[in-house]
């Protein structure tokens, strides 16, 4: 029993995901992350279980928790009505709670997505927004989609969204006053508080990697959280 | 002094031997089976653990015990039970109705319908069986051939399918199948030499005498081998073969197995049988829908109403011994009652 | 394979779906992505059936990539639901409908969590109430928009134009289904069918005409995995998630694959083209890709609305080989005209995917 | 004249013979490096060359060794060795004295009745006649028993002798009929002539009277050189080679020339040397107690001289050099197993980088439990105690787990990765700056001994439990329990340590004697030598071990090898305690408060802990 | 054409049908006690290597008998081969033997590559 295993029963996460674990394996067996990353949800769950708090930081700071999906294909299975990927949402409230997610390769990605999807949700009211978002960081989107961000709102208009438009439709402008209120909520629930964390945490491991790093997306270090890849998460 | 009568329901191996021992103390015995054979789920199985021995030879030693000595009606479910100062009355649905100063119930177990654990598909997948299906495949004699004529190649047994599986309601271990799988797999090996065999298991249950030896011959002598992991996912490919889906947690890693025939170990779950007739004699069930006994050490083989006995698989899973040692205590227990042997209302207190 | 026996399962998994007066909400990905499905979707509703069916404009984002990807609290994602909640409520509506399955998913995980902590919807209450002043209901039915095409399927059969039938042939095509994880893995008895042999897809193939291909990977994940995909460093993943549907359903050469989540249809339509370019491997007819559709733009396409009306010349995969097996009449040139009969120019063909006109 | 034509195979099967030893010889001696051949020639030319001739003499032809083991067997073979060497000495030398000529022929003397049937009378001829016969007749009467030993070698007390090659057994059958041959042509020469003494003559006048001697005499001399020549020419490919090989590997071995871990020209010569008389099958306990009967040193260098690389053979020994302290010849068969082993399973060596570096508070005192005392806690135990009862500086080395002293790895033949581990320990070892090293594990012992070359002193915990009573750092109360000393070969047999344990179990108990005491001592089946054995076999060992040791008399069995104790554990009825155990249950404690400071001591190690 | 940044994850799962099941007939036949291992993990808690680094023998038997052989060799140079484990194993595997022929028929495997 330790200060790190309390502060995770006080998640909710926790308490749904975790009830017993008799480690027959079904999660790891049809888990995504299992079969193409080192990564053993059952134990994960087990350590919890054991409530090791040594072992549990050595999770916090590792990049085994940033190896999961969500898909929660695993709580389908459970024969004990655990969720692991619900644990993992746990561990890695936590970690980045702790400034521990800078310590790990995968835990450093967490600065790159809150500045994309988490400026897109306060700026927009979308969790995407992709006009200008091209295939120089996204190659996988392919010619298709240079065609359509060279003839975004074009392209928009033809199949009837009402792009940047008043009222309803595919990709309007949302109201400022929902923006706002979106805003209140992230401030009242704990969002923002989130948010300076990761931006913190990671200005000071930039700093003890010496990179750059500033309030844009193509400084030195998030160019390097997007892309680096030590290659030791997988089976070679 | 005119004979004391009990009614036993239920002719299943806990039934006969409770009955045969009955009558063997001199009482008026009734044996009702609603069916029209006696056995009961014995009946259907082939060879048993842990020595090989023939159902049937049981079955029939069984029988020797009751054949003229106990009057057995076949077809015959009760449907009301009227109770009058330590006499009942027991109104079957063939219209006749039976007397008794006690009532011995042996109503058994239902196998768990494997259907219900979805992703194992059975009754989808051609090649999937259940143990059940595996022993009537032994008795037909019938050499074992996968559902498209082939010889298979690869067989796998799967453990614990509904048992301790909270998501289909049943957390309790079922006791049987892990050595049943066993011995299963030990008979597919002789019957097939070549064929590999691998068992798929949480834990390894071999609590019982001879056991635990079967399970050391099954490695060394079989080489039947053992993955320690539940089956998350059975899928079908384009022939007809199985591919499974577990964990190896011995290692911890997800592991990948394509065979030609699946056989799933069903746990035993409480009878419907059990539940109606619980509710016509208005006896207690448990959390897990078997009947609840006055206590696990002592009284188990007596149930919350007086002059009402359970014996066997109805109270939850047991071996053939076990049963068998069950009814014969169920049996003297209602006997020592019907003498007006004050212990049961003593215990029963 | 025993269709029978799956009958008897997706008996078990009927939920109840409203059959009017839906409150409607987008799925970011899907306007993004396929920005013709959810108007095509509307469209159906509308017209086809005449349903009547809301959209707020003040809805935004439910935050569930966020919340997925761990940089939005569950309690902040929790309360912005909760306003969406009370959007429906402020409006009079009692039937929630998500375009995104995500969402779905997130929504019933919502409202189960708040049916096991009472306290906590208590709580969420009070964070809305303080945040915004607004107040709201938890939805009396939750459906999926594909949950609700799947309950008119017959009467848009009924009225379709075309059928999922090769015409040259009158064999039906075969068609792969894919659920997003989010539908029911988490909530079997939220979705139709359940977790094992989900019927909503399934449901609309059939009475669409099409023959169903059940593979071993079926449901494995697309390899979205959100935070995932969203870091380059991480889509190794993704796209071996995807490779590893591709190779199981290679040798059943469906014809089509349909899908009801936002995501998806995208990485396995964009996943192809990146396999081919990493790996030069192709699974389609003569190098091209297995065309890969939104439920929308299905239904839109068997009404016999014109498929560049819908959207499809925004996938990367080539559909005119479908449409034409389909024998549905289109004007290829017209696939990459804006509006106002505007030529836009072609995009570049890829290295090794091949792509039609 | 000298010469008659029938010496012919006699005189090529003797020069062939010659050829071939000398080839030989002078090969081996070119085969050896430089080292050796400088020690060969500083002890050739030096006095000690007499004590080598001396030993020449007591085992080749006295076999002094055998005899003490089995003087039956010993007679068999002195009687041929020291017989025949009598026959060609005192043949040679009564040729002198009656034929004036310097030289004669190699076949002269052999064959001296056939070529002077009567010849004048020279200085003592009746002698030597006389003495000619009593060699003939000891050599006979050790054919003689040859051939009873042949088809009952129970009655020279081997159960199981070695099973021969042809090439033995046509040797064999060869030496057989050459006394009998010479008796016979002798005593058809007597017959005629009456030349003989007390027997060729009475033999030779049976014969003539039963026989028509004239006719027979001259195809017996035949038949007799022709044995001979069969003899000589098969000796080299045959058992026989360790006839002249023994004496050379006499002058070898006091030269201080050896075979350490490769198959170099003195593991040649020892390989040659064997006679395979089979006295190390029946010490071998793995054919007393599993019936194992293929590899021991008799099959196993047989393997070897015909580059036979059996491999199962090699692995197959429990390396408790049972064999070697039996053999007649003094051959260390265990050092050329441990050879091959390294020849074969001396890849490429392991890293063992995981190793952290363990640096040991400074102590005079350093225990290094062992990998097989922490399997046996009640040791461990009774070692920190006495230690800190004793009062002097020590630490506990391994206390948190130990790094294997390399010896099994040795064993196995993954030399160069025992290295690695060897360098580890030397290193934390230094680091100590302890003056005494000791170890409860025999094992360990051994390694320290001979592996490392570490410049202190190196004790088993016996000898240093001896030392600790003898200083008076701890004192004993004897009990009147009666107790059996098991030796652990490791210490015993192959350490020699024999004597410490004993001494301090004599200042704490009764020690009755068995009938395997040190050298003779029993392996416990344990033994870390063997990898192949199974379970089962070192259970059969264990037991028939106990059982050799009459256990039942004693109250205990006592041992100094965690190993032995586990093994033993296993399938002893009575109690089976390290002598470390013996002495802490008679330690006499000091007072309370003293005692209490001891013991707090080892709490704070954390020695109780893993116990 | 933009640089991708990455290559497609290989598959870390064990796939018995494609595994090479020869090696382990072949150590099998050099030391049969293995096939009797239940996997207690005794041997891995008593492991004197176990004590310094992650050294699973009862974890390198299942990968054995999985035919998972590829970065084995690793794991088992890391065995001082003291024998603890022999000792203790309670279905009596000769735990020695087994380690060394493995460490055998990997050497060979690699030289012969």
């Amino acid at each position: 029993m330790g200060k790190l295993y309390d502060k995770l029963t006080q998640d909710v996460h926790l308490q749904e995901g975790l009830k017993a674990c008799i480690n027959c394996g079904t999660c790891t067996a049809i888990c995504p992350a299992a079969e193409f990353y080192n990564y053993d949800p059952r134990e994960i769950t087990n350590t919890i279980q054991l409530r090791d708090d040594e072992k549990i930081e050595e999770l916090l700071k590792s990049d085994t928790i940033w190896y999961c999906g969500e898909c929660m294909s695993c709580k389908t299975r459970c024969p004990r009505e655990n969720t692991p990927g619900q644990i993992i949402m746990a561990l890695r409230a936590l970690s980045q709670e702790l400034g521990y997610f800078t310590e790990s390769e995968k835990g450093r990605q967490q600065l790159y997505i809150k500045r994309t999807i988490g400026g897109w949700i306060l700026n927009t009211g979308y969790c995407l927004y992709l006009e200008g978002v091209g295939t120089d960081g996204h190659p996988e989107q392919g010619p298709i989609w240079d065609w359509r961000q060279k003839h975004w709102s074009d392209v928009m208009a033809r199949v009837g969204a009402n792009y940047k438009g008043k009222g309803t439709g595919v990709l309007r402008k949302i109201p400022d006053e929902a923006l706002k209120e979106i805003r209140d909520i992230f401030e009242a629930t704990g969002a923002n508080e989130r948010f300076e964390k990761i931006e913190k945490h990671s200005a000071k491991k930039a700093k003890e990697l010496g990179m750059k790093l500033d309030d844009k997306n193509n400084n030195e270090y998030i160019k390097h959280i997007f892309s680096v890849n030590n290659n030791h998460h997988n089976k070679k | 002094m005119p004979k004391k009568k009990i009614a036993v329901i239920g002719g299943g191996i806990a039934g006969m031997e409770a009955a045969g021992q009955l009558a063997a103390m001199g009482l008026e015995v009734s044996l009702l089976e609603k069916g029209n054979i006696l056995g009961g789920h014995v009946a259907n199985w082939h060879h048993l653990f842990p020595d090989g021995k023939l159902a049937k030879e049981i079955i029939a030693q069984l029988k020797s015990g009751v054949q003229d000595k106990v009057d057995i009606h076949f077809g015959a479910e009760v449907y009301k039970l009227q109770k009058s100062n330590n006499y009942f009355t027991l109104n079957l649905t063939d219209g006749q109705n039976i007397e008794a100063d006690a009532i011995l119930v042996a109503t058994g177990f239902d196998l768990f319908d494997a259907s219900k654990k979805e992703e194992y598909g059975y009754s989808i997948y051609d090649n999937v069986l259940t143990s059940a299906d595996l022993e009537e495949k032994f008795n037909s004699g019938k050499v074992l051939k996968t559902s498209n004529g082939a010889i298979p190649h690869k067989i796998a047994f799967i453990h614990c399918v509904g048992s301790r599986d909270e998501k289909v309601g049943n957390t309790y271990c079922s006791k049987v199948c892990c050595i049943t799988a066993v011995k299963q797999a030990i008979e597919v090996k002789k019957i097939i030499p070549e064929v590999e065999v691998y068992c798929f298991y949480m834990d390894l249950r071999f609590f019982d005498r001879y056991f635990e030896d079967t399970y050391f011959e099954a490695q060394t002598k079989y080489g039947i081998q053992f993955i320690r992991g539940r089956l998350s996912e059975a899928s079908e490919d384009m022939n007809g073969a199985i591919i499974l889906k577990a964990e190896d947690t011995l290692i911890g890693k997800p592991l990948k197995l394509t065979v030609d025939m699946v056989v799933l170990m069903v746990g035993k779950v409480s009878s419907t049988g059990t539940q109606e007739l619980s509710k016509r004699l208005s006896i207690q069930l448990d959390e897990d829908r078997f009947i609840k006994t006055l206590d696990s050490h002592t009284l188990f083989n007596f149930s919350n109403k007086e002059g009402i006995f359970v014996a066997g698989t109805c109270t939850g899973p047991k071996t053939i011994t076990e049963t068998i040692a069950d009814a014969r205590s169920a049996a003297m227990q209602a006997a020592s009652y019907l003498r007006n042997n004050s212990f049961s209302e003593n215990n029963s207190k | 394979m025993n269709s029978e026996a799956k009958k008897t399962i997706w008996k078990n998994y009927q939920k109840e779906i409203a059959d009017d007066n839906y409150f409607y909400l987008r799925s970011c990905v899907r306007q993004n992505f396929f920005p013709g499905a959810e108007p095509t979707f509307l469209r159906i509703m509308k017209e086809e059936l005449q349903k009547d069916i809301y959209e707020d404009p003040g809805h935004t984002t439910c935050t569930g990539i966020g919340y997925h990807t761990d940089i939005v609290p569950f309690e902040t994602t929790m309360t912005i639901v909760a306003r969406q909640f009370a959007l429906m409520t402020s409006h009079g509506y009692k039937n929630l409908v998500p375009s995104c399955i995500t969402s779905f998913g997130l929504y019933s995980e919502v409202i189960d969590t708040w049916n096991h902590h009472p306290e906590i919807l208590k709580r969420i209450r009070q964070n809305l109430k303080k945040a915004t002043g607004r107040e709201f209901e938890i939805p009396k039915n939750l459906a999926h928009s594909s949950d609700i095409i799947y309950k008119f399927r017959k009467e848009i059969a009924a009225k379709a134009k075309y059928k999922l039938i090769n015409s040259n042939t009158g064999e039906p095509l075969k068609v792969v289904e894919h659920i997003g994880c989010h539908y029911s893995k988490m909530f079997p008895s939220k979705g139709v069918g359940g977790a094992e042999y989900p019927y909503v897809l399934v449901g609309m193939i059939e009475s669409w005409g099409g023959e169903l291909i059940d593979y071993p990977e079926r449901r494995h994940c697309c390899g979205f995995g959100f935070r995932q995909y969203l870091v380059q460093a991480n889509r190794g993943f993704t796209f071996a998630c995807t490779k590893k549907k591709f190779e199981s359903m290679e040798p059943y050469k469906p014809d089509m694959i349909i899908t009801n989540c936002p995501g998806c249809p995208m990485f396995l339509d964009k996943g192809q083209y990146a396999i081919s370019e990493l790996e030069g491997k192709t699974y389609g007819q003569d190098g091209m890709g297995i065309p890969v559709f939104t439920f929308e733009e299905v239904a839109g396409l068997i009404m016999g609305y014109d498929p560049w009306d819908i959207g499809l010349q925004v996938h990367q995969i080539s559909v005119e080989p479908l449409l034409n097996k389909m024998g549905i009449n289109y004007d290829p040139e017209k696939k990459y005209l804006g509006i106002n009969g505007k030529y836009l120019g072609k995009p570049v063909s890829p290295n090794v995917l091949k792509t039609c006109c | 004249m000298k010469f008659d034509i029938f010496v012919i195979p006699f005189l090529l099967g003797l020069n062939f013979l010659l050829i071939y030893i000398i080839v030989r010889f002078t090969k081996w001696i070119l085969s050896l490096n430089t080292e050796e051949k400088c020690k060969l020639r500083k002890y050739i030319f030096s006095f000690s060359l007499f004590k080598s001739l001396k030993e020449i003499n007591q085992e080749v032809l006295l076999h002094r060794k055998i005899f003490k083991t089995n003087p039956l067997l010993g007679y068999m073979h002195m009687s041929l060795a020291l017989g025949w060497f009598l026959l060609i000495l005192v043949g040679n030398l009564q040729v002198k004295f009656f034929s004036p000529d310097p030289f004669n022929p190699p076949h002269y003397p052999i064959f001296l009745k056939f070529f002077e049937p009567n010849p004048p009378s020279y200085p003592f001829d009746k002698a030597f006649n006389f003495i000619m016969d009593l060699a003939l007749l000891i050599v006979l009467s050790g054919a003689f028993l040859a051939w009873i030993k042949r088809f009952n070698s129970s009655l020279f007390g081997m159960k199981h002798p070695t099973v021969h090659s042809r090439g033995d057994k046509l040797a064999l059958t060869a030496l057989w009929f050459i006394f009998p041959l010479r008796l016979f042509a002798e005593g058809l020469s007597a017959a005629i002539y009456n030349n003989g003494s007390f027997l060729t003559n009475t033999m030779g006048h049976f014969f003539g009277s039963i026989l028509p001697a004239e006719k027979l005499i001259y195809p017996a001399w035949w038949a007799y050189s022709l044995v001979l020549g069969t003899f000589f020419l098969a000796l080299p490919f045959s058992r026989y080679m360790h006839i002249p090989v023994e004496p050379l590997l006499i002058i070898f071995r006091n030269a201080g020339i050896t075979a350490k871990r490769k198959i170099s020209t003195f593991a040649q010569i020892e390989i040659n040397a064997c006679s395979r008389c089979g006295i190390c099958i029946d010490k071998c306990q793995l054919s007393s107690a599993n019936n194992v009967r293929n590899i021991q040193p008799s099959y196993f260098l047989r393997n070897l001289r015909h580059h036979i690389n059996d491999f199962d053979v090699i692995q197959n020994c429990l390396m408790c050099g049972r064999c070697n302290a039996a053999c007649p010849v003094g051959i260390d068969s265990t050092e050329i197993r441990l050879a091959k082993r390294i020849e074969h399973n001396g890849y490429n060596p392991f890293k063992y980088d995981y190793l952290p570096s363990i640096n040991p508070y400074r102590t005079d005192v350093l225990y290094f439990a062992g990998c097989m005392t922490h399997l046996t806690p009640s040791v461990k135990k009774s070692m920190t105690e006495i230690l800190d009862m004793s009062g002097i500086s020590w630490e506990f080395l391994d206390k948190d787990g130990t790094i294997c002293c390399g010896r099994p790895l040795l064993l196995a033949g993954q030399l160069e990765s025992a290295r690695v581990l060897i360098d580890k320990n030397t290193a934390s070892i230094k680091a100590s700056g302890s003056k005494t090293l000791v170890t409860s594990c025999p094992i360990c012992y051994k390694a320290f001994k001979e592996e490392y070359n570490l410049d202190i002193e190196i004790m088993h915990h016996s000898q240093f439990l001896l030392r600790l009573i003898e200083e008076k750092k701890i004192s004993l109360k004897k009990s009147n329990r009666t107790v059996v000393y098991h030796d652990p070969c490791e210490l015993g047999r192959n350490s020699g340590i024999f004597t410490e344990p004993r001494q301090v179990i004599n200042y704490s108990a009764h020690l009755l004697k068995t009938d395997y005491e040190n050298e003779k001592g029993l392996c416990c089946g344990g033994s870390l030598g063997n990898i192949p054995i199974t379970n089962f076999q070192r259970k059969k060992i264990a037991s028939e071990a106990i059982e050799k040791m009459g256990i039942s008399k004693a109250e205990a069995l006592i041992t100094g090898c965690p190993l032995c104790k586990k093994t033993f554990a296993e399938v002893s009825d009575k109690p089976v305690m390290d002598i470390s155990q013996l002495v802490a249950c008679n330690l006499i404690k000091p007072k309370i408060e003293e005692t209490k400071k001891a013991t707090k001591k080892v709490m704070e190690d954390g020695a109780y802990s893993r116990s | 054409m933009p640089e991708w940044g990455y290559k497609i994850n290989i598959n870390n799962q064990i796939d018995l049908d494609f595994n090479d099941k020869k090696y382990l007939q072949k150590l099998i036949e050099s030391e049969p006690s293995v096939k009797s291992c239940f996997a207690c993990g005794t041997c891995s808690g008593v492991c004197s290597a176990g004590n310094f680094t992650q050294l699973s023998l009862r974890k390198i038997i299942a990968l054995v008998s999985r035919s998972e052989i590829q970065d084995l060799s690793k794991e088992l140079s890391k065995c001082m081969l003291c024998g603890k484990c022999t000792l203790v194993c309670p279905r009596g595997v000769n735990t020695r033997n087994f380690i060394l022929s493995a460490r055998k028929l990997l050497n060979d495997i690699e030289i012969a590559k």
